[in-house]
């Protein structure tokens, strides 16, 4: 036992304060105001205050932190990205996640459990190999193996996947993690509130002011507040807060399933995603299978859930693992995954000055929300884009300039 | 599973359809700019409201229009495109 | 134990069944459940907690005692208390070390103090150190193991259809199910219990009549695993399965009897008082001999009367109500029962060994000093409900906390969804026969059978459940989830660190994130909450309750899983002459046909060879196959490919691109024109559906005088290609085989209407033959054997990639991604921007000003080449850089060189120039580029006229 | 239970058209035109099926008259499909494990022509009555009709006698 656990059995009161201060009223003015109180906005004000030493912050959050798609996921995080922008942000962001939880003194369980795309194509092993060949360039650990790795990492696998669907190879990314979701969110979100930014949840946005182009305040259903800064980070209500500033996008949103499994005894080590079968898996330290799919097929904004999913799910699901037959799925739910035309962010400042986005995260937004912090802070405070994220500006696709990603989208499916 | 009510074929499961997406008008090409052009090719309207919908059931291969309220997911009416609106 | 016969028990005592538990001996009858066989074999610990391993028995025998999991060989967490006893199984306790009696686990329980709610948040994470701890903590979470020999089993699924779907068949929902029927509704009633009645426990009158309705379909022991859009609700049976379509859903689901908090709330022998009313009326069981029931409603002494039928003494009623009515008074009274009203109890005390509840302290509410100290062996607890209201609330239906009754019930429904009977609020027998008539009667109007009859339900005269059943203690071990072993310190701790709102308690807590989703707990907890901050339950909320109602096995959500497979019809001939198969979407294609005794490669470059050198055949019936005619079938053509069309001669074809609207090359084909009106045209394997489908769309949009028809699997499809194919065909075919290169011609091959077209997609004389997809094997037989004589061998994709390569051409996903234009692919010779309209176009127009991303170019390795050949992706580098990729690269039989397509940086293009491709140990390879074609540079193979 | 009667019948002449002058065509050839979407028609020897608005299916020694010569807005359809008659008391319990749509809500006299999936694959299903037996006749792209029939057989063979467990006499 940790000693640092005793002082809980020393003392007669529960020896812990409130992780977040309450707020009763918001102020009329902050430096900034930040739209979306998950990870990536906590995170980003996390940042600001440490980081920039802007701490007149606000965090408007509609329901409770870390409520939407960063309670939602299933917590992958990886950097096998297939084009130089998308390795390099994403590899910073697995840097600064395997520091975090000695940065909060709060465990969040950062899980380094290895990460196979499986591949039951000749195409889809062209794509592993392509985006093994990039990130090796830049110095991050993929590599494209055979099916007697996978074997080797996951002994109990069906190689044949019921025999429609053999594994010929998989993309391998040993740097593969999981992390306790909401543990992220709560963790940036006391590293801000002890660094005076305040965070008010159950506070919805009504209108954005904007006069001569630039960003003048924000309402909400608790009063007005006037800023010269927004960030916009609210992942499935990002057409709906552009809206309110005018501005086009090319985000929609389609619902993305997720369920997980009754407890069972750990069995599964490595983090698996086969692209032909739709499937992603990894059991948590609770046990529990934790299973994702493909996005729902057509655009729906709210969180409902499918009784098709965990049918499709299970079947794919029983043709890598038929011993799961017995195994019982305990709970489904969905998030609203912000999709862009390229499978890249939107990032940076927008035709509205003062007025900054983080949004298009679609299904890769959680294991980006260390570094989305970080650059979307810098963004802010020097209202300039940080060098990782200028790929990933909105105009690109004004200028026909799509981000490379697409690529392994439709290379090899 | 949702029904989705095909025209011709009736109300049916949704996995018989095929979503195509919002109808968007197109910008004449001969006269619109390249801004414009890449507007109607990138950008959506991608907040929740009652959208009119391209909608094709598969197995008769029939494509119709679909008003839908997508941030319920509620269908409110379905016609051929030929019928107009 | 068990007692002697009891009217309407489950059990059939002519059944014996025995079976095993912990190594023990144990019997039951038929009829029994897990639990109930081992309370009547004497058994009080059924199992250990999640956490702190303390013994645990039965507490609400109502399928939420997850405390009681046990594992059945292969089969994990089964649930004692939901799961009917079969002869010979062998069961264990989950979740113990050791074993369920001697669980050194249980020491765990002394260091609670040191595991504070999200204790595992606030330790273990030193960055070198987590890896042990992580290793530790799999090694003792979860709870069943899977057994890595079970088979993957296909449960059937099935769909159904009904006008009135009910769900619960306990009084309210059978009384719904009746009204609903009587009026000529199709009714289906689902329970999950192995027979209807709900509390009543059986056969009563109204279960007779609803099983003897013709038009009520039941489906007991089976349930509603959630609701889902447009009344589609899931039945799970044992064995099956079945996807209910209703018209209109009545939610009769009852309610959850709610445990009370005090400390040892949770030791073996105290349940809830339905639970022991179950075990006794249905299973014939006592539970206990000597109780302490802890009452706070009428349901608690209407049970007096069960348990003295049973022989259970009642040592005492505590009330946790100042004021007991006179009725419930009078029924103490007669019994002789002490009753201490505005009582609760503090603690539970525990038997020596700790494994029973021995004794109970009683105080005055809200005070510490201990009025009395009672022996007992039971304490049934009676003090409330919470509403079964998760179907609801997945049905969209907006809820109320009732302060009349202390719960929440519906207070906006959804269109067609209707709730009676405990969930509605409704907890009086004679109430809830009306409240169910009255939603039934509703539901079947909905359907439009009959009118809704409006009976009027009178309100509840006292509140069924307790607002505060909550005794804290400075001590703790006053249990609120069981799954979890949560106390209530844990979720006042949590609230005080600002966790204080209903969803960040659950998720911090955990509190109802256990198998049982809540049920006995997130009452309790939310009331927690309220107090804590000084709010109503109301605005408080509830957390949104997702499905599955009960965990759901994956074997019945995935079914039979099917699969579709397709065949070309040449299937069977490709089996035969051993094919080697590779997945294209649902096609099985040959990738090359194995001999015996020679590697892949030797057969692929035989196979290439063969089509050089002689004659092969290939089936390309897997392409898609699509038909336009109509005046304006030209146009047409024109607006969906980059080329053009309506010049094409009549007789001829031509190569076909398609781009989407961003001027992305999707997809390629043949363009044949047969008519004037009339063209016949491929799509790639993968595109066909997609493009059919498209295409169709685009024509509805356009309303253009023409049709399309989809002959993709209505027309089989080879390429004969080869110096003596023409010497093959010659003999089974009217058609001059004179005609030209890229015509085509319509005429009979073996006596079958055929389509001819002279393509080069292998670049030596060949012809594409199309017949009805029923000739298809024949016409293939044909050529097999007219072409025996002239070497004749079958080829597969690998070795059409590599002639195709040979020959430079691109393949539409290999050598283009999702971003490629067609100038990028070399294609510019193909687009004609000065056509009026095609798509694509205009962003091609835009695009032409801005510099370009890659050009794909041909290579070549030197003559000379040693070692490792390049692979596809691997990238081409330039001072450091990344310049490009690899996107198909072969070793040519015929050039004796390693050649390829690769995307290079403008500027690299230059025919000549050399760059460097990395391999995947990081050794560089030189290359050159070179033009395409490698192979036949003035493609004139294709071309001239073969020996006849 | 009673076992359900599989007949291959994809031997059976037919032949098929669409577009707008499809139905006037066939008219003009004297063979009977459903007037409704998703009905058919008995024909000597055979059938005339309307799928959907404007495509047609004709079965039997009838559908050699659709080589006569086309008219405006006419377009021949080849029809190589694999074509299942199916027969059984149990025949619906079949369709319910294989198909989402609710044939036992439909009227055989209507004479309904049903476009849909099976098993994940798209059909044409014309469910009807011979001698109060019910039947159905499936048509599907030959290329999945081997996959099909073997799969459809499966599940049949797998029928259980009772139409779902738990139910305790009452009629179903």
């Amino acid at each position: 036992m940790p000693w640092r656990l005793l002082r809980f059995a020393l003392s007669k009161s529960h020896p812990e304060p409130r992780m977040f201060t309450r707020h009763d009223r918001l102020k009329p003015a902050y430096d900034v105001v930040i739209i979306g109180g998950g990870g990536h906005g906590l995170a980003a004000a996390y940042y600001l205050a440490r980081d920039h030493g802007i701490t007149n912050v606000c965090v408007l959050e509609k329901g409770y932190i870390g409520g939407g798609n960063t309670g939602r996921n299933t917590t992958i995080i990886r950097s096998n990205y297939l084009t130089p922008e998308g390795v390099k942000f994403y590899d910073e962001s697995v840097h600064l996640w395997q520091d975090l939880s000695q940065e909060f003194d709060l465990n969040l369980f950062y899980s380094n459990r290895g990460h196979f795309t499986l591949a039951h194509t000749d195409a889809a092993l062209r794509t592993s190999r392509w985006r093994a060949e990039v990130n090796k360039h830049f110095g991050i650990d993929s590599e494209v193996v055979g099916p007697e790795v996978v074997k080797k990492a996951a002994p109990m696998i069906d190689l044949s996947c019921g025999g429609h669907a053999p594994i010929l190879g998989a993309l391998y990314h040993a740097p593969g993690a999981v992390a306790r979701h909401d543990a992220v969110a709560w963790g940036y979100g006391r590293g801000a509130d002890m660094r005076g930014v305040e965070i008010h949840q159950r506070t919805e946005v009504l209108g954005i002011d904007v006069a001569g182009g630039k960003v003048t305040g924000v309402r909400t259903n608790r009063g007005n507040i006037s800023t010269a800064k927004v960030l916009c980070a609210v992942a499935g209500s990002s057409p709906r807060v552009l809206d309110m500033v005018g501005i086009r996008s090319p985000i929609y949103i389609h619902p993305l399933q997720a369920m997980v499994s009754e407890p069972i005894k750990p069995w599964l080590d490595p983090i698996l995603v086969s692209g032909s079968l739709h499937v992603y898996i990894s059991q948590s330290a609770r046990g529990e299978l934790v299973m994702g799919a493909s996005l729902d097929p057509y655009e729906v904004q709210s969180t409902r859930s499918t009784f098709d999913f965990p049918e499709g799910l299970s079947a794919h699901m029983l043709d890598m693992f038929p011993f799961l037959s017995n195994v019982k799925v305990m709970r489904q739910w969905a998030g609203m995954a912000d999709m862009t035309p390229d499978f890249a962010p939107i990032m940076g400042r927008t035709p509205v000055e003062g007025f900054y986005l983080d949004a298009g995260w679609g299904t890769w937004g959680f294991k980006a929300t260390p570094v989305c912090g970080k650059t979307m802070s810098y963004t802010v405070a020097n209202d300039r884009e940080h060098e990782l994220i200028t790929g990933f500006s909105l105009d690109r696709f004004r200028n026909f300039a799509l981000t490379g990603e697409k690529g392994a989208a439709s290379v090899g499916h | 599973m949702k029904i989705m009510t095909c025209p011709v074929n009736g109300p049916r499961a949704i996995s018989e359809f095929a979503y195509g997406g919002e109808i968007r008008p197109m910008p004449d090409p001969a006269t619109c700019s390249d801004d414009e052009w890449a507007d109607y090719v990138f950008n959506r309207n991608g907040s929740p409201g009652v959208k009119r919908e391209w909608w094709c059931h598969t197995p008769s291969n029939t494509w119709f229009v679909a008003e839908r309220d997508t941030a319920r997911d509620v269908v409110l009416r379905t016609y051929l495109y030929a019928e107009g609106s | 134990m068990r007692l002697p016969p009891q009217s309407g028990e489950w059990i059939d005592r002519g059944q014996p069944l025995s079976f095993r538990f912990e190594d023990r001996d144990c019997s039951g009858f038929a009829g029994d459940t897990v639990a109930s066989a081992l309370v009547a074999s004497g058994a009080s610990v059924l199992g250990r907690s999640f956490k702190y391993h303390r013994p645990r028995g039965v507490m609400s025998a109502a399928n939420h005692d997850v405390n009681a999991l046990l594992q059945w060989g292969g089969i994990p967490n089964v649930r004692a208390d939901a799961t009917p006893l079969v002869a010979g199984m062998d069961l264990k306790a989950v979740n113990t070390f050791g074993t369920l009696a001697r669980d050194p686990g249980s020491v765990l329980g002394w260091f609670s103090r040191l595991l504070p709610v999200g204790f595992y948040y606030k330790a273990f994470h030193n960055k070198r150190l987590f890896p042990l701890w992580e290793r530790m903590f799999r090694a003792m979470t979860g709870l069943g193991r899977v057994d890595f020999a079970t088979p993957r089993l296909h449960t059937p699924k099935r769909y159904g259809f009904c006008d009135v779907l009910v769900i619960g068949g306990g009084t309210s929902g059978l009384s719904a199910a009746l009204a609903a029927a009587e009026q000529g509704a199709q009714v289906a009633l689902v329970d999950e219990n192995a027979r209807l009645g709900g509390s009543t426990h059986g056969a009563t009158e109204l279960v007779e009549k609803v099983l003897i309705h013709p038009r009520i379909r039941v489906f007991a022991d089976t349930y509603a695993a959630g609701y889902y859009a447009d009344h589609w609700v899931p039945l799970v049976e044992r064995g099956r399965i079945t996807k209910m379509r209703a018209r209109a859903v009545v939610v009769a689901a009852g309610a959850f009897e709610q445990p009370a908090v005090f400390r040892y709330n949770d030791l073996p022998g105290i349940m809830l008082a339905s639970a022991a009313q179950r075990l006794i009326r249905r299973y014939a069981v006592r539970p206990a001999q000597r109780v302490v029931v802890l009452a706070a409603n009428a349901d608690a002494y209407r049970a007096l009367e069960d348990f003295a039928a049973a022989g259970i003494a009642v040592t005492a009623v505590i009330d946790l109500r100042d004021k007991v009515p006179g009725e419930q008074y009078a029924l103490v009274a007669a019994q002789g029962i002490p009753l201490y009203s505005g009582h609760c109890i503090v603690e539970a005390l525990p038997a020596a060994d700790g494994t029973r509840v021995a004794g109970v302290r009683v105080a005055a509410q809200g005070e510490a000093e201990t009025v009395a100290e009672l022996a007992c062996d039971g304490v049934f607890m009676s003090v409330g409900w919470a509403p079964a209201a998760a179907l609801l609330y997945q049905a969209g239906t907006k809820m109320r906390y009732d302060d009349g009754v202390h719960q929440f019930v519906p207070d906006k429904l959804p269109d067609g969804v209707f709730a009676c009977g405990r969930v509605n609020g409704i907890h009086t027998l004679g109430s809830r026969l009306l409240d169910g008539e009255r939603a039934g009667s509703a539901a079947a109007a909905h359907c439009g059978c009959g009118a809704a009859k409006l009976p009027s339900v009178p309100v509840e005269a006292e509140s069924p459940t307790h607002p505060w059943p909550i005794v804290p203690h400075p001590k703790g071990k006053n249990f609120i989830d069981f799954d979890e072993d949560l106390q209530l310190p844990d979720l006042e701790n949590a609230i005080q660190e600002g966790f204080d709102n209903i969803e960040l308690m659950k998720r911090f807590s955990t509190v109802g994130m256990g198998p049982s989703q809540g049920k006995h707990s997130n009452m309790n907890a939310l009331r927690v909450l309220a107090r804590a901050t000084g709010s109503t339950p109301g605005e408080v909320g509830t957390t949104t309750a997702r499905p599955f109602f009960h965990p759901v096995p994956m074997s019945h959500l995935a079914g039979r899983g099917f699969t579709p497979e397709r065949r070309t019809p040449m299937h069977h001939r490709h089996a035969a002459a051993g094919a080697v198969w590779m997945p294209a979407g649902a096609w099985q294609r040959p990738e090359y046909y194995a001999l015996a005794g020679q590697s892949r490669a030797a057969c692929i470059e035989a196979e290439a060879l063969v089509v050089r050198n002689g004659v092969g055949l290939i089936d390309v019936g897997t392409l898609g196959k699509l038909e336009i005619r109509g005046p304006q079938a030209a146009e047409f053509l024109e607006r969906v490919y980059i080329s053009k069309y309506a010049g094409l001669k009549v007789g001829m074809t031509r190569y076909a691109v398609m781009c989407d609207e961003s001027g992305v090359v999707i997809d390629d084909g043949v363009v044949a024109r047969l008519a004037d009106e009339h063209f016949y045209f491929t799509t790639t394997t993968s595109g066909a559906a997609a493009i059919y489908r498209e295409l169709s769309r685009w024509n509805t949009l356009w309303k253009m005088d023409c049709g399309l028809v989809n002959l993709t699997g209505a027309m089989a499809a080879m390429n004969l290609a080869g110096p003596k194919a023409r010497a093959v065909l010659a003999g089974l075919t009217d058609v001059d085989l004179s005609f030209p290169f890229l015509a085509v011609r319509e005429g009979r091959v073996c006596g079958v209407p055929a389509r001819l077209m002279r393509v080069g997609f292998v670049g030596e004389w060949g012809v594409e033959i199309h017949v009805p997809a029923e000739h298809g094997a024949a016409v293939w037989d044909a050529l097999m054997e007219a072409g025996k004589a002239h070497g004749i061998r079958p080829f597969g994709v690998e070795a059409q990639r590599l002639l195709r390569l040979e020959k430079g051409h691109i393949i539409i996903g290999q050598d283009t991604d999702g971003l490629t234009t067609p100038g990028e692919a070399g294609l510019d010779w193909a687009v004609k921007m000065d056509k009026a309209f095609f798509v694509g176009q205009r962003s091609l127009m835009a695009i032409a000003g801005k510099p370009r991303r890659q050009q794909l170019i041909g290579f070549m390795l030197p003559a000379d080449h040693q070692g490792d050949a390049p692979k596809e992706c691997h990238l081409v580098i330039d001072q450091g850089e990344i310049a490009g990729r690899v996107t198909s690269v072969a070793w040519s039989p015929s050039l004796q060189r390693h050649i390829g397509l690769a995307y290079v940086r403008p500027g690299m293009e230059a025919v000549g120039s050399r760059f460097t491709i990395r391999l995947s140990d990081k050794s560089l390879v030189s290359a050159e580029v070179v033009k395409t074609p490698f192979y036949d540079a003035e493609s004139l193979r294709q071309k001239v006229e073969a020996a006849a | 239970m009673s076992a359900i009667i599989f007949q291959d019948q994809s031997r059976t002449p037919r032949a098929g058209v669409k577009g707008p002058g499809a139905a006037e065509w066939l008219a003009g050839l004297g063979l009977p035109v459903p007037d409704a979407p998703n009905r058919w028609l008995p024909v000597d020897g055979g059938l005339v099926a309307r799928l959907g608005l404007t495509e047609f299916l004709v079965e039997g020694p009838l559908s050699a008259q659709l080589a006569a010569p086309l008219a405006h807005g006419v377009y021949p359809v080849l029809r190589q499909d694999t074509v299942l008659a199916l027969s059984g008391e149990h025949l619906n319990d079949l369709l319910l494990e294989t198909c989402s749509v609710d044939f036992g809500a439909l009227d055989p006299s209507t004479r309904p022509v049903v476009l849909t999936t099976m098993v994940g694959v798209a059909v044409t299903v014309i469910p009807y009555e011979d001698k109060g037996i019910p039947c159905c006749r499936i048509w599907c792209d030959s290329t999945y009709g081997e996959w099909f029939a073997e799969t459809l057989a499966s599940v049949a063979a797998e029928l259980e006698p009772t139409p779902h467990s738990g139910n305790q006499g009452a009629t179903a």
